[in-house]
């Protein structure tokens, strides 16, 4: 509890406690429990959709089978694509815990990499769709199909600016506060797992069933 | 506590409905408890214990719990509310008529900002329809070729009944969310695109020049506020008459 | 655990990330290949959701390492799993359960 | 020369010229220390006024902007208000409308529509939620909390600027082609689908109203968690504290559906999707072209998934409110503290599998409809308890009958009304008849308005001198409680008799035309001038605000720094603790629960949190600021 010792004030910026190290009796750092949070809330964000997904679903007679509309072949490459990006991201922050900053951004660099394809792939997706005229209004599935990865993309889309960042200026931190930079990789890891958990589960319910 | 709340209601002209307002006043009852003993509690308190009169608090403060019993009963009063009354009352209202009753059956097709009423004509049959079909003549599409079709009619903002008789009647839209509102049958019921709901009920007096109204209580667009229809409850001979001088929505439409 | 593990532990879960990711990939083969077997309905939803589980639980597992996490988390995040299968389970059964359908 | 007076404070005597010596001291000595901590740590403008990441300001941010939306939102139902008592009827006021939307001062229904839409969603999610929870929140849970700050301040500022543009795209919708949105603040599809530009911007403005709530519950989460003193545990919370923690989940995991909601009317509106639009429908006569085979009461339960615990988050942090306020003037420790803590967070978890009793009327079947029946019993109970325990803390108190004690007071039977009417509606038998009548609006507006409305008034005449070292004024004040409790009381209460005789809402003519509506129509009459009284009432309030602002703005003050004599954190801190420079001189350490007053045993009659030695006789002149004035006025 030492963060409590030292008045905040008189220092330029306000020292808030408990921002790198984690607070005792919780076990956990700020950021740590923020970021948890707001994966709880995104899952309900995601829930609704696959909610809504199984009402219109089984509101219907003859729901399409997404293998036989969609192209699995690339989509099961996205899959790999984005559980290498998972394995990159944590091996960032693994070389990170151990002191090798060099090695980080590599896999950092690697995970960028990786959503960068997988939003390149979708584009390709798309577009085939386009050009065939489908588009959101065709029917319910695309309808669904087009919100759900579209709101996906663009959660790779905000994680790949976040990666940018950590990459370039954001890194800076690593010469002041090492301990902080870490966490941040962490933290930005579970958002971007959690990135890749929902299309876990978008995958199989839209290409596959 | 139901004569009083009548005072302020509609009069009640269905079988169901006493049901429903007994219901109404056992919980105004709990309600009425609840508030006029707080109520006094309250005023004794504050009058009680004001800092003029009780310049020293009391750090335990109150001792007694009968509070909890107070909380006790409302749950218990809960409890009766719903399985003695809520519950089955709602079950009542889902579950249909029994055929041999005789329903008279109804389809009601809401739009903005009015409603069709579609009775199936002597045969009991609805006939097909289809929303290609409909246009400023054919309001509900019905598809004439349909031999189901011939006798059925069609009357905008007018339901007649008949008294004594259960009535079933099958609610749609054409457009947007309405909700077909009875207040003298204690009936409400949305209407919804895509759906049709039968809710049915039983009037028990015959409207007999009184006006009793069919209201749209779902905000439903700018005409809203107007999407008044009427209801009329007849005697058998009587609707009988009445139904003998409709024409056909068919013939009308001279197919 | 964060911060204090030592580099040998460390090097030790970068072993198990690369074991999880093995598994992943054969997961993500499998289901593929069964989504060929063309199976029923809803034998297919079953074996995709349970593949697909099976992967949420390693990802979440080890990758955000769920499994070694704190209590308080888990309670956050078990609240959100009910509500959410509140949320899947509200509609569907309303759309069962309307009456004269 | 006159016999010099002596005055009590505390258990002890002292002359008044004593007194008034010693509060100018205390006054001086915070001003001085102010001062030394403001020293030497420049900061521009911008960053200290327009973009602050400190919870004070922002909150004071959030507290203004809501409060011209309360006030907003209020304006725009008093001109319905006239179309309501007279319809039809031109006045020169609703020129203000324009000539597209009240030709010759007539209402066009459309306009009814749109400001009744909007109405309902500035109040709840531009005034109430940010005034209850960005304002006071934001300002008070740190300071109670003993934290420096909030723990993520950039977040903070984040979740304020994305309030402020939701609030103004809300606005800019009423300048839309065909106006605001006007589906009513529930949005319903497929009217809602079909409706004119504005419901597009209301959409929008919605994705950043959420957007801000999320970023904002985030932070109240981990702060509470995380930022709390040496020595508070979570027992030791404040009520409010409580309050706005369990608020916070509400918001976190029920806002996200409502978002999803919207991108899909959003998609249906904007791309031509047809999630919520079924096969088949024919809209004045022309087959509308999209796809179909939507579902319109999927939209229902994803808004009421959210919109049913947003009702909880409009009346916890004002039960927080009150029971600060009712302990702090009963000087006694709330009665049944923990089961009131248990109570709410049991009603937070409730409040999330209620949802679908305002669907009773969607065709539900027996099976389903009984289960949202029973929650929706169960959760009552929380409810009865909390507000149980506040009428049991009053017994054994020494009441005082300040400002904020008389609308913190008034809240508990106004609270009760709306309670009490929400039984019959939430049992689907008896909502049959009531579902969508006035009997809803007079429900919840028991609940929100005074209800909610007072326990923020309540709050903002406690936490004044706080924010700002002046106490507002006790006479005026007192005008304002008392007119506004009758006329909003004659705004409310006729909405039961209406709702009883059948009633819809929603109608532009107030029911004029309906026979059934006839005896009841006229009290629309009495409820139109209540309602225009009821804002003459808040003229006193307006000026006493804005005039001790203004005082304060100069430096003139008038409050110690505790001058309700309170036990909690937030007291302990300096009168508007300075601005970005953390909270306190010295992190305070909490030594015992939040409502340690009258202690047998001890000189003074409040024990606060922080103070270590019960005997020392507490920090900043506690009683003086109110004892000189009474000596004041008596002299
Ligand atoms: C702050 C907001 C708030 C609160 C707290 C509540 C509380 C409750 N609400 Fe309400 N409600 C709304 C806001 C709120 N509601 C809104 C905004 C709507 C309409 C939305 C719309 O359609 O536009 C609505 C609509 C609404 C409906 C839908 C009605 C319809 O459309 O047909 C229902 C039905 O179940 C309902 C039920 C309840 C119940 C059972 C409670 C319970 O939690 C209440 C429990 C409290 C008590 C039981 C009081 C106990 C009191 C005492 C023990 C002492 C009394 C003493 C004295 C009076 C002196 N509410
Ligand atoms: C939190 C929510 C809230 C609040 C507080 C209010 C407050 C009020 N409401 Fe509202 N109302 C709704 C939410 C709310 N309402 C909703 C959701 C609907 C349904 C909409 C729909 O149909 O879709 C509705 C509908 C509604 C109707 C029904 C319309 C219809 O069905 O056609 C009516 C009718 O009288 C009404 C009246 C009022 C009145 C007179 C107040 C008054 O109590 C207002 C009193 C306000 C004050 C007393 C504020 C004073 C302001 C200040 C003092 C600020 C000072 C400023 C500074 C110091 C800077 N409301
Ligand atoms: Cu139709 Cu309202
Ligand atoms: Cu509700």
């Amino acid at each position: 509890m030492d963060a409590h010792a030292h008045a905040a004030h008189g220092h330029g910026e306000l020292e808030i406690p408990f921002n790198v190290h984690p607070r005792p009796d919780t076990g956990l750092y700020n950021a740590k429990l923020g970021i948890w949070l707001f994966l709880a809330s995104e899952v309900m964000l995601f829930g609704a959709l696959f909610s809504s997904l199984i009402l219109l679903r089984t509101g219907v007679e003859n729901w399409p089978h997404g293998w036989k509309l969609l192209n699995v072949p690339l989509a099961t490459l996205n899959t790999f694509v984005l559980i290498s990006s998972s394995v990159t991201v944590v091996l960032a922050w693994a070389s990170l815990r151990l002191g090798d900053l060099r090695k980080g951004k590599i896999y950092l660099a690697l995970t960028l990499l990786c959503a960068l394809i997988f939003m390149v792939v979708k584009a390709f997706e798309y577009g085939s769709k386009f050009s065939h005229h489908i588009h959101p209004s065709t029917d319910n599935f695309y309808a669904i199909y087009f919100t759900m990865t579209g709101l996906h993309g663009l959660h790779v889309l905000g994680g790949m600016v976040v990666f940018a960042y950590f990459l370039g200026p954001g890194a800076k931190m690593w010469q002041t506060e090492p301990a902080r930079f870490t966490n941040r990789i962490e933290v930005c890891g579970l958002y971007w797992h959690f990135v890749d958990l929902v299309w876990i589960f978008l995958f199989p319910t839209l290409y596959l069933l | 506590m139901k004569e009083f709340l009548a005072r302020y209601m509609p009069i009640d002209a269905s079988a169901h409905g006493s049901k429903l307002d007994d219901l109404n006043a056992v919980v105004h009852w709990l309600m009425l408890v609840l508030f006029v003993g707080w109520s006094l509690y309250f005023l004794y308190v504050l009058w009680r214990f004001r800092a003029s009169r009780h310049p020293k608090a009391s750090y335990a403060g109150a001792q007694s719990h009968i509070s909890s019993y107070a909380e006790a009963g409302v749950a218990i009063v809960e409890v009766i509310l719903l399985v003695g009354f809520s519950i089955p009352l709602w079950s009542k209202w889902t579950t249909q008529p029994p055929k041999s009753s005789n329903p008279l059956e109804i389809r009601l097709v809401a739009e903005q900002f009015l409603w069709n009423v579609h009775y199936p004509g002597a045969d009991g049959i609805f006939g097909r329809t289809d929303v290609k079909l409909v246009s400023s003549t054919n309001p509900v599409g019905l598809d004439y070729a349909d031999p189901g079709a011939k006798d059925d009619i069609v009357s905008i903002n007018q339901l007649h009944l008949e008294a004594g008789r259960a009535v079933v009647v099958r609610i749609t839209s054409k457009d947007v969310i309405h909700s077909f509102s009875l207040p003298v049958m204690r009936v409400k019921q949305d209407a919804i695109p895509g759906m049709e709901i039968p809710v049915h009920f039983t009037p028990v007096k015959t409207s007999d020049g009184a006006t009793w109204e069919i209201a749209c209580a779902q905000l439903c667009g700018l005409g809203h506020y107007r999407m008044r229809g009427q209801l009329f409850v007849h005697t058998r001979a009587e609707f009988e008459k009445w139904l003998s001088t409709q024409t056909p929505a068919a013939a009308a439409a001279g197919s | 655990m964060s911060g204090h593990a030592t580099p040998e532990e460390i090097r030790k879960e970068t072993r198990i990330y690369l074991m999880v990711f093995a598994g992943l990939a054969v997961l993500t083969a499998v289901t593929v290949a069964v989504s060929y077997l063309h199976l029923s309905i809803g034998m297919a939803v079953l074996v995709a959701l349970f593949i697909a589980s099976i992967k949420g639980f390693l990802v979440a597992g080890y990758f955000m390492h769920l499994l070694s996490e704190k209590k308080l988390i888990y309670g956050v995040l078990m609240l959100t799993v009910f509500f959410f299968a509140v949320l899947l389970w509200g509609p569907w059964h309303h759309h069962y359960d309307t009456f004269g359908r | 020369m006159a016999p010099k007076r002596q005055l009590r404070v505390g258990t002890q005597w002292l002359y008044v010229d004593e007194a008034e010596k010693l509060l100018r001291e205390a006054i001086r000595i915070q001003e001085e220390e102010e001062k030394k901590r403001h020293g030497g740590h420049p900061q521009s403008w911008i960053r200290r006024y327009v973009f602050s990441t400190d919870h004070k300001w922002i909150g004071l941010q959030y507290g203004f902007t809501a409060l011209l939306f309360l006030l907003f939102g209020f304006s725009l139902m008093l001109l319905m208000r006239l179309q309501l008592a007279w319809p039809n009827k031109a006045f020169g006021i609703l020129k203000v409308l324009g000539e597209t939307a009240a030709p010759g001062g007539v209402m066009l229904p459309e306009t009814y529509n749109q400001l009744g839409a909007m109405h309902g969603t500035i109040m709840v999610f531009l005034a109430i939620v940010p005034l209850a929870v960005g304002a006071f929140g934001n300002y008070v849970v740190p300071l109670q909390i003993g934290a420096p700050d909030m723990a993520f301040p950039k977040l903070n500022m984040a979740s304020y600027w994305c309030y402020l543009p939701g609030g103004l795209l809300m606005l800019g919708s009423f300048f839309a082609p065909g106006g605001a949105a006007n589906s009513g603040w529930t949005s319903y599809p497929p009217l809602s689908v079909i409706a004119t530009q504005g419901q597009t911007w209301w959409l929008l403005g919605m994705v950043f109203l959420i957007t801000s709530s999320l970023l904002g519950s985030v932070n109240f989460i981990v702060t509470i968690i995380q930022l709390r003193a040496k020595g508070m545990t979570f027992m030791r919370f404040p009520f409010f504290v409580w309050a706005q923690l369990v608020t916070s989940f509400l918001l976190l995991l029920a806002f996200p559906p409502l978002e999803a909601a919207a991108i899909l009317q959003l998609m249906d509106r904007v791309a031509g999707t047809s999630f919520f639009m079924p096969s088949g429908l024919v809209v004045s006569g022309n087959v509308l072209a999209n796809a179909g085979g939507g579902n319109p009461l999927l939209w229902q339960h994803l808004f009421w998934f959210l919109a049913h615990p947003e009702v909880y988050v409009l009346i916890l942090p004002a039960m927080g409110i009150v029971a600060e306020v009712l302990a702090n003037n009963t000087r006694k420790p709330l009665w049944g503290y923990r089961s009131m803590v248990g109570a709410a967070v049991f009603l937070g978890f409730m409040s999330f599998v209620v949802w679908a009793h305002h669907m009773f009327l969607t065709g539900m079947g027996t099976v389903i409809s009984a289960f949202f029946q029973t929650t929706t019993m169960i959760i009552s109970i929380p409810s009865v308890i909390i507000l149980t325990a506040m009428f049991m803390s009053l017994w054994g108190g020494s009441i005082r009958f300040n400002t904020p004690m008389l609308f913190a007071l008034a809240f508990l039977p106004m609270f009760g009304i709306g309670g009490l009417t929400g039984l019959p509606l939430g049992l689907a038998a008896s909502d049959i008849h009531l579902h969508d009548t006035y009997y809803v609006i007079g429900h919840f507006h028991y609940v929100v308005a005074p209800g909610t409305i007072f326990a923020l008034f309540a709050g903002i005449y406690y936490w004044f001198p706080k924010v700002t070292g002046r106490m507002l004024n006790e006479f005026w004040g007192k005008v304002h409680f008392w007119l506004s409790l009758i006329f909003i009381n004659g705004v409310f209460a006729p909405m039961f008799y209406q709702g009883l005789a059948g009633i819809s809402r929603r109608l532009y003519d107030g029911g004029a035309q309906y026979a059934h509506a006839n005896p009841a129509f006229k009290s629309n009459v009495l409820m139109t001038v209540s309602a225009w009284c009821l804002l003459a009432a808040q003229v006193p309030f307006i000026v006493n605000f804005f005039w001790n602002v203004f005082m304060a703005v100069l430096g003139k003050r008038n409050a110690g720094p505790n001058p309700w004599q309170a036990t909690t954190l937030d007291w302990a801190a300096t009168t508007s603790p300075p601005l970005a420079h953390g909270n306190f001189d010295v992190m305070p350490v909490v030594y015992r629960g939040p409502y340690e007053y009258s202690l047998p045993g001890h000189e003074f009659d409040y024990l606060p949190q922080h103070v270590e030695v019960p005997e020392a006789p507490p920090p900043g002149g506690g009683m003086l600021p109110e004892a000189v004035a009474v000596a004041r006025r008596e002299a």
